[in-house]
C-alpha cells in the first residue's frame, strides 16, 4: 500500500498496461520526455522509449485516426487529448469511426483503444478548457465510458480500460491530479461498467461523478451531522456500460435519487439516469429526483466566477434539505 | 502561385523510365505528368510511351487487369440496373471510368497489403478479390452481403481481402491509414496500407494533418488521389487555388509530386510499384495523384447536369478499359481470348445478380449485434 | 396558401430572407448552381447570385468558421453542413467557439448565424449518414435549436432563425424533404421556443420532433381507434429555448409523458425533458415517463434494418398502450 | 523534400527593397529568409540592412513602437510577478521575447483592421492600444478586467479597439478570420482581418482549410506565423517534415513564402504594411512566418527544460527591444527620450497594478449575463 496522487496514478496505470504487453503504445502532445502538460505521464517516455511513447504534432484527428488503424490491425494504443474540449476538433474519430466500425462492418474489424484526457474545471482556465464532457461520448452507441474519483479508481480501469477489446474514453479530472490516496501495492485491474457505494445511507441515494465525488462525500456528511439526513453516495465511475442495478437496487432501498453532474444541464449524463430511474422505478421514488448540476453556461474564468458555477458541498446540502 | 514553369522545374518527367523494368530505386519517385485537358488528348502519347514494354508487367498481370477492370465495369453498371429496377436501396457512388487506379494499384499490392477506401469504393473492393455477389448483396442489403446490410454501399469491408473499411466522411480515413502503417512500422511488418480518396478531399483538415504526421513518422503509407475533377458537383478547379489537388501539396509535407494518367492501368501499376518498393524499403509515405473522371453522376441522385458538353464524350474516348483491350492486342493477345474474359465476366455478374435476388434479406436479430466485441449491444447491467 | 413540399419549403424560407436583408448570406457546399444535394436550396444561386450564394470547398471547419467571423462583424450567415453526422468534422464551432464568444467576451462580441442541416434517418444511407444528432447541440450552452416538422414551420422557423441574434442550429429531416403540405402566401415568421400541440388529448402527453411527428399522429389516431387512449401530441420544434410550459402544462392535464425520440437513447432530449418533468410535476405524473428511441445503436443500412430500429408509428402505439 | 536550392529560388530576396519606401505594389510580396540559427546571429544583417533608411518608417512610428515594445514586456512581465504572487490565477501564456511581430504588425495597421489573436495574445492586445490595466485586470480575475473575469487570460477581446477576441482552441480562429474578411469583401470594406498563430499550430486541420477557403475567395486576410521553434514542449522540427512550418506550405495555396525576422519590428511592419496594401487592393491573403522566441515557458506552468543549453542566451541577445532601443539611437534618438518612454511606461503599469489590486472582484450575477444576446440566460420558458 502506497500513497499516491491521482496523477502520478496514471502514469503508473499505464506503465502496469505497457510492461505487461509490448503491443499497447502510447500517442499524444507533448506526453514523452515533457511528461505531459499535467505531468500525468512522467517516466513512461523513458522507461518504454520513444518507439511507444511517441510525441505527435499538433494534430488531434491524426492522433485519434492514427490510434484507430493501430487498433484495427492489432496494437493497444492508448490516445491523449489533452484537454476533453479538444474533442470538439477531433470528434469524428469518436463519434463516427470508432464507435460504428465494428458495427457497419459486421464484426469484421475491432477497435480497441483508449483515449484518455484531462476534463472538467477549477483550474481557471475559461470556458475553452474547462469543460465537462462526459455526455459527449455516453451519447455515442459503441463506446465505452469511464471517469475515475481516486487514484486507486484510476490505475484499475485504465487496465480493464486498455484490456477492454472496445474503445473506452477515459476521463481524467484536472481538479483530481494533485489529489492523494492510498493504493495497494502489485497489479490492479478494476472492471468497466461497475458504480461503487462509497458511503452507504438509507435516506436518499446521491449519484456523482469524478470531483464531484468528494464533495457528494462532504455534503452527505454534512446532511447527517446537521440535519440527520442519511444519504448513500454512489460514485457512478463508469457511464457506459452503466451500472443500473446498483443505481436501481440504492434507489428502491431510499426511494430518493439526486444526481450531482459537473456537466452543464442540458442533456447531462444525470438527464439519462433520472429517466431511467423514473421509467424502471418510478413506485420506489418518494419524491421527485432532482438534478444538480453546472448551470448551463460557457465556464467563467475567474476564480471567484468559477467557483461560484460548479456544484459545491454548499449547493447539494441546500438542494437536498430543501426537497427532502 | 505555383506556376506551371516552376511546376516542370520540381516535376522531374520520366516516362522513359516506364521502359526499364520497375526496379527503381525505393527513394526516388517515378512520376509522370498531365492534366485534366491534356489527359484527354493524351492517347497516343501515352501509348507510345507503353508501345513494345510489355516485358516489365508481363502477361500474366496484364490479363488480371483486363478482367478485374471489366468485372469493376460489369458489376457496377449491374448495380446501376438494379437500382433502376429498385432493387438497391440507398445511395451508391460509382467508379465507372475510374476502374485502372483500383486495378493498377491492386494488382502492384502484395497480400496483407492494406486498402482504406471511400463512400466510392466498390472498385477497390473488387480489386482486392472479394466476390462480385458480396458486393452486390450489400448494395442490395441482402443477408449474403459483405456486411449482411449494416454497412451498405458506402462501407464496404473485408478484412481477409484487406480492404479495412470504406469511409464515407470526407478525409477521415487518411488518419486512420497512418495508424494501420504505424502498426507495421512498430511490429516491423512489411505490409503497405494505401489510402484511396477524391481530388475535393484534399481541401479538409484531416488530409493535412494524415500526410503530415505520415510524413514525420516516415509510415509506409500511399495516398492516392482520384483526380476525376469534381468533388461532387463543383469543379476542382473552382476550390483550389492550385493546379493540382494533390501533387501542388505534395511539397507542404516534403514529399515529391507524382501524377499518373489513371486511365491506363499500366501506368497506374508502375507507380504503384514504385510506391509500395519505397514503403517497404522504409523510405516513407508517398502522395500520387490520378488524373482520371467518373462517367456517372456523383451518386445515383446525380444527373451530372454541371458537365461542360463534350467533356464526357472526351473522356469517354479514353475510357480505360478500351485502352486497355487495344494494349492487349496490340501486345498480340488474341481477340478470342479476350472475349473469352468478358463472357466469363459477364456469366460471374449474371450469376451474383440472381444470387443476390435470390438471397433472403438478413434477419432481423442481426441489428443488435456487433456493437461491442462481446457480440452484444448492451449498455447496461 | 399552397401546396409546398418540405424541400422547397427550404429554399422559399431562405429566399424570403435573403429578399428582406441583403446581410444575408449563403454558403455550403454545392448549394449554388447545383441546388443542393437535396435539392433543397434549387433557384437561390439564380436569383441571388455568386457573391450571395456561394459554393465552397469539402472544408466545414472553414464553412462554420467563415460563417462565425462573418456573423462577428455584421453579416447574417445560412450556412449548409449537407449531413448533420457531419457535425463531427467541424465541432469545434459548434461546441466551443459560436456558443462561446458572446459570453467569453462579456458580451462584445455577436454571432447571429444559422447552421442548416441535413438530419436523421429513412434514407438507407447507413451509420454516417443517418444520425438524429439534436442532442449533440442541444447539449452545448449558448446554442438555440430547431427541428421542424412541416413545410410551413420550415419556412417560419427559418425566418425566426435568421432574425434571431444568437447562433440557431436548424435540423432539417432528410425523410420529410418530399413531404408536402398546405403553406399560406406571404411572409411567414415564426417564434424560436414554442412547441406546438398538434393534436389535443387528455389521456396521454406524447411529445415528438421532426419525423417522428407524423409517427406519433398516426399512433395516436390508432391508440383512439384501437384503444380509447386519447394522446396529446406534441411538436416539440425547439428544444433550446424549450417551450417548458407547453409540456408542463400538458402532463398536468393528461398526468402521462412519452417521448419519440429518433436519437440513440443516451442522453437524448427526452431525457432532458423527462427529468424536468420528473423534477417539476412529479406529483402531476400517474405513471412513470416512458421514452420510446431508436435503440442505442449505430443505424444499419439495409432497408429492412433501418425500418426495423426507428421507432414507428406500431411501437408507439404498443409502447403506450403497455404503459397505460 | 523542398529542398534549400529549390527554396531559394522560390523565394525573392528582397532585402534591398527595405531601402525604399514602403510604397511595394500590392500584388508583389516583399520577402526575407532566415531561419532559426542563422537569425540568431544574424543582428549585423539585419542591423546593416536597415541603418540608415529611417525615411520610409519615420521617427514617429519608431518611437510608438518602441514604446509599445516597452510597455509589452513591461506588462508581461509584471504578469509572471503577479503571478508568482498568487493574483494572477489559471494560466497565461506570455509573449517575452516576441514584442516585435505584434509591435510591428500594429504599428502597420488602420483602424479598423481586425486582429483574431491566441491564448498567447496579450502583447497583440496591448499592441492594439487597449490598456494593461484592462488586460491585467482579467488576468486577476478582477470587475475591471476586459471582460470582467468571464474570458480570462486566454480569451482576450477588445472589439471596439478591433481585438476580435483571443482562441484557445488551435487553430479554430484562422477560419473565423476569413470569415471577418469575406464580410469585407463583401460588403466592399476597405478593412483587412488579421490572424496571428504559431509555428506549432500549421499542423492542424484549420490550418489547411482556412489557407485554402482564403486563397480560392481571395480573401483580405493576412496569417502570421509567430515561429517561436516549439509547440508547446516540442521543438518544431520535430513535428513537420519541411524546413519552415508556414512558408514550405505557402504554396500549397497560391502563395508565396514570406519570412521575416521576427526580433526587428522594422522589418515586421514592412513585411505587414506590404501585405495590408495588398489586402486592401484586393490582391487576396498573405501568409507570413515570423521568425522569433519566447523566452519564458509555454505557459506560466512551464520551465522550458527543455531548450538545449545556450539557446535562449542566444536569443536574448536578439531581444527585439535591446535592437530596437540601439536602432534608435544609431537613428539619434537622444537617450533620454528612450528613457523618458521607458519610465512613463514603467509607471502605467505600476498604476495600472494598482488599480487591479485594488478592483474588486466581479458581482457573481453577470455569471447568467451575456449567454445569449438578450442579456440572459435562459434556456427555457
Ligand atoms: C466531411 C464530409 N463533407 C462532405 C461530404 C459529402 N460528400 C460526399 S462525397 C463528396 C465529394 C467528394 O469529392 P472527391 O473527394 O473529389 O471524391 P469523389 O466523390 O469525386 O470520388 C462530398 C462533398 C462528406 N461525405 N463528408
Ligand atoms: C486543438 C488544440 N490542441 C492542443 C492544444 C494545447 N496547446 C495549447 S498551446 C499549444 C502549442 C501551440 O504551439 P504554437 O502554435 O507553436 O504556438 P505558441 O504557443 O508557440 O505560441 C498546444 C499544443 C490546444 N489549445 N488546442
Ligand atoms: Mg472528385
Ligand atoms: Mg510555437
Amino acid at each position: 500500500m502506497a500513497e499516491l496522487t491521482y496523477r502520478d496514478a496514471v502514469a503508473r496505470g499505464i506503465a502496469q498496461e505497457m510492461a505487461r504487453d509490448p503491443d499497447v503504445v502510447f500517442l499524444g502532445e507533448d506526453i514523452g520526455a515533457a511528461g505531459g502538460v499535467f505531468k500525468s505521464t512522467v517516466g513512461l517516455f523513458e522507461q518504454f522509449g520513444p518507439l511507444r511513447v511517441r510525441d505527435t504534432p499538433i494534430s488531434e484527428q491524426a492522433i485519434l485516426g492514427a490510434a484507430m488503424g493501430a487498433a484495427m490491425t492489432g496494437l493497444k494504443p492508448i490516445a491523449e487529448i489533452m484537454f476533453s474540449d479538444f474533442f470538439a476538433v477531433c470528434f469524428d474519430y469518436i463519434a463516427n469511426e470508432f464507435p460504428k466500425s465494428r458495427y457497419m462492418s459486421n464484426g469484421q474489424l475491432k477497435c480497441p483503444l483508449v483515449v484518455r484526457t484531462g476534463n472538467g474545471a477549477g483550474s481557471r482556465f475559461g470556458a475553452q478548457h474547462s469543460q465537462s464532457v462526459e455526455n459527449w461520448a455516453m451519447m455515442i452507441p459503441g463506446l465505452k465510458v469511464v471517469a475515475p474519483s481516486t487514484p486507486r479508481d484510476v490505475i484499475g480501469l485504465m487496465a480493464a480500460a486498455v484490456r477492454d477489446p472496445d474503445p473506452v474514453i477515459f476521463f481524467e479530472h484536472k481538479s483530481l491530479y494533485a489529489m492523494k490516496g492510498d493504493v495497494p501495492d502489485g497489479e490492479i485491474v478494476d472492471t468497466l461498467g461497475t458504480a461503487s457505494i462509497v458511503r452507504p445511507g438509507k435516506d436518499a441515494t446521491i449519484l456523482a461523478l469524478a470531483l464531484m465525488v468528494p464533495r457528494a462525500l462532504e455534503a452527505a456528511d454534512r446532511l447527517k451531522a446537521e440535519h440527520g439526513i442519511d444519504c448513500e453516495v454512489i460514485d457512478v465511475r463508469s457511464l457506459v456500460p452503466l451500472d443500473t442495478q446498483t443505481i436501481l437496487g440504492s434507489v428502491a432501498k431510499t426511494h430518493r435519487l439526486f444526481t450531482v453532474e459537473e456537466n452543464p444541464r442540458l442533456c447531462g449524463w444525470g438527464a439519462e439516469i433520472v429517466s431511467i430511474v423514473a421509467d424502471e422505478a418510478f413506485y420506489d421514488l418518494d419524491g421527485p429526483p432532482v438534478r444538480i448540476t453546472t448551470p448551463h453556461l460557457p465556464l467563467p474564468a475567474a476564480d471567484t466566477l468559477e467557483d461560484a458555477v460548479l456544484p459545491n458541498a454548499d449547493r447539494i446540502v441546500e438542494r437536498v434539505r430543501r426537497a427532502m | 502561385m505555383l506556376t506551371p514553369a516552376l511546376f516542370s522545374a520540381v516535376v522531374s518527367f520520366c516516362c522513359s523510365r516506364f521502359a526499364a523494368r520497375a526496379k527503381v530505386a525505393a527513394n526516388k519517385h517515378c512520376t509522370t505528368r498531365g492534366n485534366a485537358g491534356r489527359m484527354a488528348n493524351a492517347e497516343n502519347r501515352t501509348s507510345a510511351a507503353s508501345a513494345g514494354l510489355n516485358d516489365d508487367i508481363g502477361e500474366a498481370t496484364r490479363l488480371k487487369m483486363y478482367r478485374m477492370q471489366v468485372e469493376i465495369r460489369e458489376a457496377e453498371q449491374r448495380a446501376y440496373d438494379l437500382f433502376l429496377q429498385n432493387l438497391v436501396k440507398g445511395t451508391s457512388h460509382l467508379s465507372l471510368g475510374q476502374e485502372a487506379v483500383a486495378t493498377g494499384f491492386a494488382a502492384a499490392m502484395k497480400p496483407g497489403d492494406l486498402s482504406f477506401c471511400t463512400y466510392r469504393g466498390h472498385a477497390h473492393t473488387l480489386a482486392r478479390g472479394v466476390p462480385v455477389e458480396q458486393v452486390l448483396g450489400e448494395l442490395m442489403g441482402r443477408d449474403n452481403g459483405l456486411m449482411r446490410g449494416k454497412g451498405g454501399s458506402m462501407h464496404l469491408t473485408s478484412a481477409e481481402h484487406g480492404v479495412m473499411g470504406s469511409y464515407a466522411i470526407i478525409g477521415a480515413h487518411l488518419p486512420i491509414a497512418c495508424g494501420a502503417a504505424w502498426r507495421a512500422q512498430y511490429k516491423g511488418h512489411k505490409d503497405v496500407t494505401v489510402c484511396f480518396f477524391g481530388d475535393g478531399t484534399t481541401n479538409i483538415g484531416a488530409f493535412h494533418e494524415a500526410l503530415n504526421f505520415a510524413a514525420v513518422w516516415k509510415l509506409p503509407v500511399i495516398f492516392v488521389c482520384e483526380n476525376n475533377l469534381y468533388m461532387e458537383y463543383t469543379p476542382i478547379g473552382d476550390v483550389i487555388p492550385v493546379e493540382h489537388p494533390a501533387a501542388s501539396r505534395a511539397s507542404a509535407y516534403g514529399l515529391e509530386p507524382v501524377i499518373v494518367d489513371g486511365q491506363d492501368a499500366d501506368a497506374v501499376y508502375r507507380a504503384a510499384f514504385t510506391a509500395y518498393e519505397r514503403a517497404r524499403a522504409g523510405g516513407g509515405p508517398s502522395l500520387i495523384e490520378c488524373k482520371t473522371y467518373r462517367y456517372s453522376g456523383h451518386s445515383r441522385a446525380d444527373p451530372a447536369k454541371y458537365r461542360p458538353p463534350g467533356e464526357l464524350e472526351r473522356w469517354k474516348e479514353r475510357c480505360p478499359i478500351k485502352i486497355y483491350r487495344e494494349r492487349l492486342k496490340q501486345f498480340g493477345i488474341a481477340e478470342s481470348v479476350i472475349a473469352g474474359i468478358e463472357a466469363e465476366v459477364r456469366k460471374v455478374v449474371d450469376d451474383a445478380t440472381e444470387a443476390c435476388k435470390a438471397a433472403p434479406t438478413p434477419p432481423l436479430d442481426i441489428i443488435t449485434t456487433d456493437v461491442y466485441a462481446d457480440g452484444g449491444w448492451a449498455w447496461r447491467n
